[in-house]
């Protein structure tokens, strides 16, 4: 029989969630022995066309990361649903919007006009815009229009499921790829549509060895402001740990190392709004009736929102900053 | 008019493009170089508090996260004017040399070697990893990819994460290294070191004892004559971590050498209508456009480049590959005369990776680093701040200006890469120009030759995967001037 | 305790060994003339009068007193021996030729035979009975008074013959004494009758008032002999049913229930800052519950309708809505105030021969057989004026007809009227009680702005409220009159049994679950619950609802970072849903 | 054509939402602009319920309970109390306006004040105007044309 076909590509990120392939080491040789690697993101020998040569649904399976940024980003996510039997929103940035996902608390326009004029180390008299379309002695040149809102891979098109994490940890990739060759192997049924891959359906904090108690929090504290007690509840030490509203499975590596999480897991199951959810939170523990000494406290927590939405503003309810 | 274009070439932040316009003899008329992609990082990075940048920042580059992760907390330390401890600081500089150990080792062995270890015109099947292993031993490849895991492992143990790091702060680190831990990075030093012998024996087998590819190097179609920048220690040594910004004339004096907090009245940007990516270029000298030599801004900030600016390297193995990188391609041991040859490159990464590897295993072995005494608590603010390292892909700063309560006001980046997008631009032209003469057919070993040219300043990770797979991410259309594509050359397995 | 078998007079009965002769003979009913016994006192045998004939086995007969002779093994007792007779009269006639010949002696001498004492009579008013001594010494503990001197000039009196603080005033000493030697006399020498001291305010032990509920004596600790001398405890030995106890004291009790019915009423507007109405500051102007109290046989004026003066008015206003329906007051109707102004109208009528003057807004007679009752007033002449009272003025000295004048406006005539009256009654507003909120609180229930307890439902649940199992009875609920107060109580303590009868308590369905298998453990939800029903698992490292605690507010299930909690029937995703419906 | 604001009004059980019934069967008159939904408790009140409303087309989110004190739930409106600000906060820092979501206490004899609220709420609402969120929903036609448009040589 033929080798499943096994594609990957990648649109607006960082291409850590490659990395974090390439880190399960030599379970990379594994995947290139079992699959035939039709497509991997830089490993473009086709052109577009050529892949839309390809019979729908003819790519078994496609490990989609990045966000969706731009018409190019757009075209691929098309192209790669129409294309895959199974598409898989891969990382933070397909599935949440994560790190570039911030993009949508400004506007195209306004990154646009720092960057190519008003930063510091910028020198531009002549206002250059980069032209999505440029006539040149020789000919034409063009560049995909970049949009203005981020969009999550399952806002543009239809996402069978999702394996989240900044970037999805190696071993949890590792259980995936296993457990999707058994299926394909012994012909095992698939998960249901919609089920998040390699994560814990309970939160960050079921990982986190930290010792927990009730929370009454009275004021909030900046991570480089305290050295923290490395035994206990980094919330409960006023310090905003996401862990409560972030899906597990990273290994609560964050917290572990002394630091607090910041959600790139996204959200729990059943959870619509990661930012929200943590406000309601904070809310319930905050421990005081005075509605000064309310808004003193609240006023305390550092960046409310670029906090609480880190990795999860575009597939936010609001999805970007009105602007 | 005809053109060819190589789409992506490889990948940023994003993709890349190469547009190669022919004239009607055939022969390269001009070539562009496109960067697609933007993501405003210094725009949506207003109003977070600058102790979440080197969490924020990493996702710049997964590639590179230490790198920026490491820029960024500098540059957070300035802004809170806090030195950290000094155990901290070995610890950051400890991650950082054990990044750049597996980085180097990932690149030389995986993206860049086999065009070296295999020859250009190996067939491509076996250009890459594979074949590298095929042709110097098994356990070599093995060796490699324990080696990237290595790197990994470092980052993993004093960063929190293997990758995008979290545990650099203001002030200092957040995670203290045990005892244990400190064992277990100390044998990883030794193997990184015994590694490290190994690295030059198979470029001394493989590239210098072929005189082909000395030529190669050496050859006008890969070499630009540009001002070169890096981070230099006290004795003028390379130093990852920490420095002062030494540049270079293409004749190799000092242009000048300055603190990096005043990398604005040296270094500008320029923009070009095609490309989202950014021009810098020297002040001093001021922008020309895609050209090279002495009166044009153009620099590049590469692990030659670093070579170049620097007096020698601050471990002993390295100092002897140095030595001998510089006597064999200018016959001055001493460096004082620059190498301009893009292909050296790959030599000086080795040199760096020598470097990087000994620097490990040294910090790895003070003790100082399992101390407590790795937080310095901010009492103040100063407000501005620039952070400067040397990202395997050349210089890269973080600027941030922030309001009295540490909340970003305005932030400036200028990325590895983007140091080099002049002299990429430049170097695909030129390979083009000397490959593309009209005539016959384009070959397709020409356009891993232009490929070479771009690869060899490692813009990121893209052809790591290129490597894994044997897969060249390269297609050329040649187009009649109605655009019907006259042939199309692709690259296989 | 041993019994032995005696005769009295031939009747034979079987005693406890060592009780008294006197007991025996009287557990016979055979009567034994006495002075000196009293049976919560020992025996003194101090007057001679209770001599008897007893008779050993042996046959020997011998004069002993009855009060004090013991009973033995087959004793015999003659108490009406020619010889018992004679010493009988010989004591009486020694004890009266040194006394007065006071009822006592002589009634007894009657009954003796002896027609005229042979030493003749003395002054003595004191018998030396000894009673006083020994009831002061033996039950109340004072030891307060004594004798002193020996033989004829022997006499009761205080230490030293002076004032003595040890005389706790009980009046014991007088009580008993026979003769009336010992009297009780308040300071300025007007004498005290112990009889109607016990009915008197300061009573030890009584019922505190008329139609008290419980209609039960109680002691009052401050003039209960027993709590200033820890003696007496008189009242305990004679209660038949054994139900006083001394020991018991006031404590607060701890009821462990599972319904609650609130009835805590109402209390009384306070005219007082009415200043137009005059109340506290003219004279014979009151409110309508002080002129209840008037009317009640058990009141101040004994049931009698009086003036200041202790005079019968001779006429009477009666003003309505005294802080009902008034935007200054209550703009709520009290409901009770126009039947029982009218009434006060009838009762007035009924015990004196005043005029009344009824002044209304509107009369509501809207009850069963209200309206007759009204008509049935306007036939007994009662003068029912439509205009609220404006104003209440002292008529000073000169004026004949009364006192005060009411001023108000006839708006059936529409005319300005003045009417002199000599009382008037305000039928002030039923109000809730200054603690309904606190109240309200405790039992998680809401008052309205008037201060009367929310009923769950206007309509729908008048006697239940918001809290389960706690239900309203009465004018803590709203203004109501007996009949409808009575009724919401049976509907309330009907709906209370209704749930105690089943003994278990059907919950609602909605109550917060938590799914361990989503739970993280983060315990942030733990404190949230007022209720602590959120308990933590430090085991299995999740927390879980306890639902028999959970009252489903959802705070919880708000508050869970990770949607492990699910507050059933407000879920999210029904919320959810409701949203889409009502935006769609 | 004047703007009808649109509004969600979230009413805890005891206190607002029978404070609102009593509204009604005492006939006060007030604009029909609120749509309510029942809760429990206004500590049962998740600011992703208020950012759903905003998302779904809302012009403003209406919160009440209890009194402060007089919680049947003993102390679930504090929660709500602490929950509204940050939620308030949330909005205006994503650029909304964070007058659209307002707290209000509502006794359950407030019948009349419950009229007053939303009257007020209303008319604040209407002078602010409709909330539209830029770019909420995902155009794929525009998208698909853009892409068109740029393809050019991968034609």
């Amino acid at each position: 029989m033929p080798k499943p076909k096994l594609g990957l590509y990648w649109a607006a990120s960082c291409g850590g969630c490659e990395i974090a392939v390439l880190d399960t080491e030599l379970k990379v040789l594994e995947i290139a022995d079992f699959f035939d690697i039709v497509f991997w993101p830089c490993a473009m020998d086709f052109k577009y066309e050529d892949v839309r040569a390809l019979a729908d649904g003819e790519i078994t399976l496609t490990l989609f990361n990045g966000a969706i940024r731009s018409s190019e980003n757009y075209e691929m996510a098309k192209l790669m649903r129409a294309k895959s039997n199974v598409l898989c929103a891969f990382g933070s940035c397909a599935a949440d919007g994560c790190i570039p996902g911030l993009a949508n608390f400004t506007s195209l326009e306004a990154i646009e006009r720092y960057v190519y004029d008003d930063s510091p180390s910028t020198v531009n008299p002549e206002h250059i815009r980069p032209q999505p379309v440029w006539d040149v002695p020789e000919g034409t040149l063009r560049l995909p229009q970049l949009w203005n809102t981020v969009r999550t891979l399952p806002q543009v098109v239809d996402v069978d499921y999702i394996i989240p994490g900044c970037p999805p940890q190696p071993d949890q990739i590792k259980t995936v790829v296993d457990a999707v060759v058994d299926i394909l192997s012994n012909g095992k049924p698939l998960p249901p549509k919609g089920t998040v891959l390699g994560a814990d359906p309970r939160a960050c904090c079921e990982e986190c060895p930290r010792k927990r108690d009730v929370k009454k929090i009275r004021a909030f504290v900046r991570p480089h402001e305290v050295v923290p007690d490395p035994e206990i509840c980094l919330l409960e030490q006023g310090l905003i740990c996401m862990g409560p509203a972030t899906r597990g499975g990273c290994g609560a590596k964050c917290v572990k190392a002394g630091v607090p999480c910041r959600g790139c897991y996204g959200p729990p199951a059943g959870v619509h709004d990661q930012g929200a959810k943590m406000a309601s939170a904070i809310g319930g523990v905050i421990d005081s009736t005075d509605p000064e000494e309310i808004e003193r406290i609240i006023a305390g927590i550092p960046d409310l929102v670029g906090t609480f939405y880190r990795f999860s503003l575009p597939g936010s309810t609001l999805r970007r900053r009105q602007v | 008019m005809r053109s060819i274009t190589i789409d992506p070439i490889t990948r940023l932040e994003g993709h890349g493009k190469v547009h190669l316009f022919l004239d009607d003899d055939g022969c390269l008329a001009n070539a562009y170089f496109q960067v697609p992609e933007l993501r405003g990082f210094e725009v949506f990075c207003r109003n977070r508090p600058v102790e979440e940048m080197p969490r924020i920042t990493t996702r710049i580059c997964g590639v590179c996260p230490e790198a920026h992760h490491m820029a960024s907390v500098k540059a957070a330390d300035a802004v809170y004017g806090v030195t950290p401890p000094p155990a901290a600081r070995k610890l950051r500089e400890l991650l950082y040399d054990g990044f750049f150990a597996g980085d180097h080792t990932t690149h030389f062995f995986a993206l860049g070697g086999p065009d070296f270890v295999l020859g250009p015109d190996a067939p491509k099947a076996e250009r890459n990893i594979l074949g590298v292993v095929a042709k110097v031993g098994l356990e070599l490849g093995a060796e490699v990819i324990r080696q990237r895991a290595r790197g990994q492992r470092v980052v993993q143990i004093i960063g929190g994460k293997a990758l995008h790091p979290v545990t650099a702060l203001p002030g200092g680190m957040a995670k203290r290294v045990t005892k244990e831990e400190q064992q277990e990075l100390i044998e990883i030093g030794r193997e990184m070191v015994e590694f490290a012998k190994i690295a030059i024996k198979v470029f001394d087998d493989v590239v210098l004892a072929n005189p082909a590819y000395v030529d190669l190097i050496l050859s006008e179609a890969f070499s630009h004559r540009t001002y070169s920048i890096g981070l230099v220690d006290a004795d003028g040594r390379v130093n990852f971590y920490d420095g002062t910004v030494r540049v270079t004339t293409p004749e190799g004096k000092e242009l000048c050498r300055y603190h990096p907090s005043e990398y604005l009245d040296h270094i500008a940007e320029a923009v070009m209508p095609f490309s989202y990516l950014k021009y810098p270029y020297l002040k001093e000298v001021g922008w020309k456009g895609l050209v090279d030599g002495a009166d044009s801004g153009v620099y590049r900030a590469t692990p030659m480049s670093r070579l170049n600016v620097s007096s020698g390297m601050a471990t002993p193995l390295a100092q002897a590959e140095y030595e001998r990188l510089y006597s064999t391609l200018t016959g001055d041991a001493s460096g004082s005369k620059p190498v301009h040859a893009t292909l050296a490159i790959h030599w000086a990464r080795i040199v760096e990776l020598v470097f990087a590897c000994e620097a490990t295993y040294r910090l790895a072995q003070d003790d100082e680093i399992t101390s407590d005494e790795i937080r310095t608590l901010p009492t103040g603010i100063v407000g501005e701040g620039v952070g400067t390292v040397e990202a395997p892909r050349g210089l890269l700063t973080h600027h941030y200006k922030t309001d009295e309560r540490g909340f970003i006001t305005e932030g400036n980046l200028i990325v590895g890469t983007t140091n080099n997008n002049a002299a990429i631009s430049m170097s695909i032209k030129k390979a083009a120009q000397s490959l593309i003469t009209g005539g016959h057919e384009v070959r397709e070993a020409s356009l891993n030759m232009i490929e070479m040219a771009f690869r060899a300043y490692d813009p990121c990770f893209g052809c790591a995967t290129h490597a894994a797979l044997g897969r060249m991410p390269l297609q050329i259309e040649v187009r009649e001037p109605d655009g019907r594509v006259r042939e199309t050359i692709r690259r296989f397995c | 305790m041993p019994k032995v078998n005696v005769t009295v007079d031939g009747r034979p009965i079987t005693v406890d060994e060592g009780s008294y002769v006197l007991q025996a003979a009287e557990a016979l009913g055979i009567d034994i003339p006495t002075l000196c016994f009293f049976k919560y006192v020992k025996p003194y045998a101090a007057c001679r009068i209770c001599v008897v004939e007893a008779k050993d086995r042996r046959g020997r007969a011998r004069i002993v007193t009855a009060c004090n002779y013991p009973a033995s093994e087959g004793i015999e007792i003659l108490t009406r021996t020619p010889r018992v007779m004679a010493a009988r009269r010989l004591n009486l006639e020694m004890l009266m030729s040194r006394c007065a010949p006071m009822p006592v002696l002589t009634d007894l001498a009657r009954k003796l035979g002896v027609d005229k004492p042979r030493w003749g009579t003395g002054t003595d008013t004191c018998i030396l009975c000894g009673l006083c001594v020994r009831v002061c010494d033996e039950i109340v503990g004072a030891q307060a008074i004594g004798f002193a001197s020996r033989g004829i000039d022997r006499f009761v009196t205080t230490p030293f013959e002076v004032d003595s603080d040890a005389c706790i005033l009980c009046g014991a000493c007088a009580a008993l004494c026979p003769t009336g030697h010992i009297r009780m006399e308040e300071a300025g020498g007007r004498e005290v009758v112990h009889s109607e001291i016990t009915l008197g305010p300061n009573a030890a032990i009584s019922v505190p008032f008329r139609q008290a509920v419980p209609n039960t004596p109680r002691i009052d600790p401050e003039f209960c002999v027993h709590f200033r001398t820890g003696g007496c405890k008189v009242c305990a030995a004679v209660c038949p049913k054994e139900c006083i106890s001394h020991d018991d004291i006031e404590r607060f009790e701890d009821l462990e229930v599972g319904t609650v019915v609130l009835a805590t009423g109402y209390q009384d507007f306070d005219p007082t800052p009415f200043k137009q109405y005059g109340y506290g500051r003219l004279p014979n102007v009151i409110t309508s519950m002080e002129f209840e109290r008037m009317n009640n046989a058990a009141g101040s004026t004994g049931g009698k309708i009086l003036l200041e003066n202790g005079k019968e008015p001779r006429a009477i206003a009666i003003l309505h809505c005294i802080g009902s329906r008034d935007e200054n007051a209550h703009p709520y109707c009290s409901r009770v105030c126009c039947m029982y102004a009218l009434k006060f109208a009838h009762l007035v009528k009924e015990k004196t021969s005043a005029e009344v003057y009824e002044l209304y807004i509107d009369l509501r007679a809207f009850g069963k057989g209200y309206e007759e009752f009204f008509h049935r007033i306007l036939e007994e002449g009662v003068n029912v004026i439509r205009g609220k009272g404006a104003e209440i003025v002292s008529a000073g000295r000169d004026c004949q007809e009364g006192s005060l004048i009411v001023r108000c406006e006839d708006t059936l005539v529409a005319k300005f009227r003045e009417i002199p009256v000599d009382m008037v009654v305000l039928c002030t507003a039923l109000e809730a009680n200054r603690d309904a909120k606190d109240v309200a609180r405790r039992f998680g229930i809401s008052v309205g702005a008037d201060g009367w307890f929310i009923e769950r439902h206007p309509k729908l649940g008048p006697v239940s409220t918001t809290t389960d199992g706690v239900f309203l009875a009465g004018v803590c609920q709203s203004a109501k009159d007996i009949p409808d107060s009575v009724a919401q109580g049976s509907g309330a303590a009907a709906q209370a049994m209704s749930l105690m009868i089943r003994g278990e308590v059907e919950m609602d369905g909605a109550y917060a679950v938590i799914d361990d298998e989503v739970c993280s453990g983060c315990r942030l939800c733990n404190d949230l619950c007022p209720y602590g029903a959120i308990g933590f698992d430090e085991t299995k490292k999740t927390s879980s609802v306890n639902p028999a605690l959970c009252k489903a507010c959802g705070t919880c299930a708000a508050g869970c970072p990770s949607g492990a909690i699910r507050a059933l029937h407000f879920a999210d995703e029904q919320i959810y849903a409701e949203i889409e419906g009502i935006l769609s | 054509m004047s703007f009808e604001p649109n509004l969600v009004g979230f009413l805890c059980n005891w206190c607002s939402y029978t404070g609102a019934d009593l509204a009604g069967t005492a006939r006060v008159k007030y604009p029909p602009n609120l749509k309510v939904i029942r809760v429990m408790c206004s500590g049962r009140v998740d600011p992703n319920f208020i950012l759903d409303a905003l998302a779904r087309g809302a012009d403003g989110v209406l919160v009440c309970g209890c009194h402060p004190g007089d919680c049947h739930y003993v102390e679930g409106n504090y929660k709500c109390q602490r929950r509204l600000p940050i939620t308030r906060m949330l909005v205006s820092e994503m650029g909304i306006d964070p007058r659209r979501v307002r707290l209000e206490w509502v006794s359950a004899s407030e019948g009349v004040r419950f009229g007053q609220v939303v009257s007020e709420f209303t008319e604040e609402i209407r002078s602010m105007g409709p909330l539209t969120l830029q770019e909420w929903a995902f155009d794929p036609a525009a998208a698909d044309a853009q892409t068109e448009h740029q393809r050019g040589d991968h034609a």
